[in-house]
């Protein structure tokens, strides 16, 4: 049973969110296999949550016609789950850091994902390119306790 | 692939709500119909005992900040109990403690109610 | 929570046995989702496995540097796998119906996979395009009760 | 994610195996491993035990093939006990049950090693 040192998987599928699930479980039993402690799969399946929500709300506008891209690539250091849209694309760096009290005030339901993300990987990086290639990489190390 | 399920339970003039499953982008609107029902029959005591859910993900967190400013403006509020440890962690890495009550049980919770 | 009625999910996986696991639980949450019965989710799940475990085993000869490639289409009606391969290929048409018996007596471990697929499934197809493209198509219908 | 575990239990002049979690391609090194343990003791009356197989595919049912043999020229044989249906299902489809003994329960097999 032994194990393979690096390794990609690649994951096509339709952009509903009644797909998250499915997007999980897959996430979960790879983060699982490579070895990352409970506590650590939790934080990454949630990242990844985040990040697939997020294409097809903000991307894709909830059609489901669109495909979601998820790759993730494994070595013996870390994992890295990079999720690509074609959508109109967004700037990262101007989102303000989410202030909870106020977003009550407002009724606001939202501006809490990216911000998770942040605090749930070790790296989280943006490349934009609307219209052709939005993405969105995910790193967990293997060695550094959980956020 | 256990969903998302919500039962209700009544008490004198409290309402829980029993969350089970997942709460994420998909079965939100789920759980935000069943506080519009409660809104609509004007009850704003409201207990989300989340003992049986095993995942939470910011859409689900947002129910709670779209709907407790108008709850606590009519006099009630949104208080949570029963959380395990991994969804704690979710609301606990936003800051909700600082702004939702959190309670280890439902029993606890209600008496907060009634002492208020 | 509506329910999208066409769909289509593509996964592309390290050709490593260890990832039978990951393969085998991706497939049963889709079929799970699909709405088919614990029977005939295990079934879909099982001749999917054998599916990948022959393209690993024979097409790639344990290289776990090459790719499977599996895709799923769903509708209301049926679930498809397709699982493709580019090695050497073989004739499918020329396989003995398996034959216990004399298996044990000769100690031959395999030669079962193939019949078991076609046991389990509805419709098992074989295209073959040696070193090019060689797809099995496992098909599988809602409505039927299970083999 | 349960992986593939085996335990064994030695009794008078019988071996049992038990079989937890998944038994494929991956994990079949591990089962023929066990069972060449076994065959080097010259332990040829052996009960696998599979209460808690979740899983079984064509590779796993090969093993079988691939000693029967062997073990019954020697006097031996291999009885299987305690299949979940899910897992006897399996079996059942390619015919093994006109060829290998199937029982409920591992003491059953075991009195069947006795009897003969
Ligand atoms: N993939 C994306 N495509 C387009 N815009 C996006 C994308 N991801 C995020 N955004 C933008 O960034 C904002 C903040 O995202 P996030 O923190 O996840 O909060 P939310 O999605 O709840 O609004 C979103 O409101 C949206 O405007
Ligand atoms: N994807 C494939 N590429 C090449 N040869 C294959 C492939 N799938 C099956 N075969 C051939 O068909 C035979 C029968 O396959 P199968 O019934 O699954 O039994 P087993 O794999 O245990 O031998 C194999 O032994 C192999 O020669």
């Amino acid at each position: 049973m032994k194990k393979t040192r690096k390794q990609k998987f690649k994951l096509k599928i339709s952009s509903a969110t009644e797909n998250l699930e499915i997007i999980r479980e897959f996430i979960n039993n790879i983060a699982t296999k490579a070895g990352f402690d409970e506590e650590s799969v939790d934080q990454i399946e949630l990242a990844v949550d985040e990040a697939c929500t997020n294409a097809i709300k903000h991307a894709y506008k909830y059609s489901t016609k669109r495909m979601l891209d998820i790759s993730v690539f494994l070595d013996t250091e870390k994992m890295e789950i990079v999720i690509i849209d074609k959508g109109g694309g967004f700037n990262p760096d101007k989102l303000p850091v989410p202030n909870l009290e106020k977003y009550m005030r407002a009724a606001k339901v939202g501006g809490l994902g990216i911000h998770l993300m942040r605090t749930l990987m070790d790296e989280v990086n943006f490349s934009i390119n609307p219209g052709k290639k939005n993405q969105v990489s995910l790193v967990k190390y293997l060695d550094r306790k959980s956020a | 692939m256990s969903g998302f399920d919500i039962s209700r339970s009544d008490f004198d003039n409290i309402t829980a709500l029993h969350l089970s499953g997942f709460l994420d982008a998909h079965t939100v609107p789920v759980f935000e119909d069943a506080i519009q029902s409660l809104l609509k029959e004007d009850i704003y005591n409201i207990i989300v005992n989340m003992q049986k859910l095993d995942y939470i993900s910011s859409a689900g967190l947002g129910v709670f900040m779209g709907f407790i400013e108008e709850i606590r403006e009519k006099g009630g509020d949104i208080k949570l109990s029963n959380l395990s440890s991994k969804v704690y962690k979710v609301f606990d890495l936003l800051g909700f403690p600082a702004l939702f009550e959190i309670y280890e049980n439902e029993d606890t919770a209600k008496s907060k109610f009634n002492n208020s």
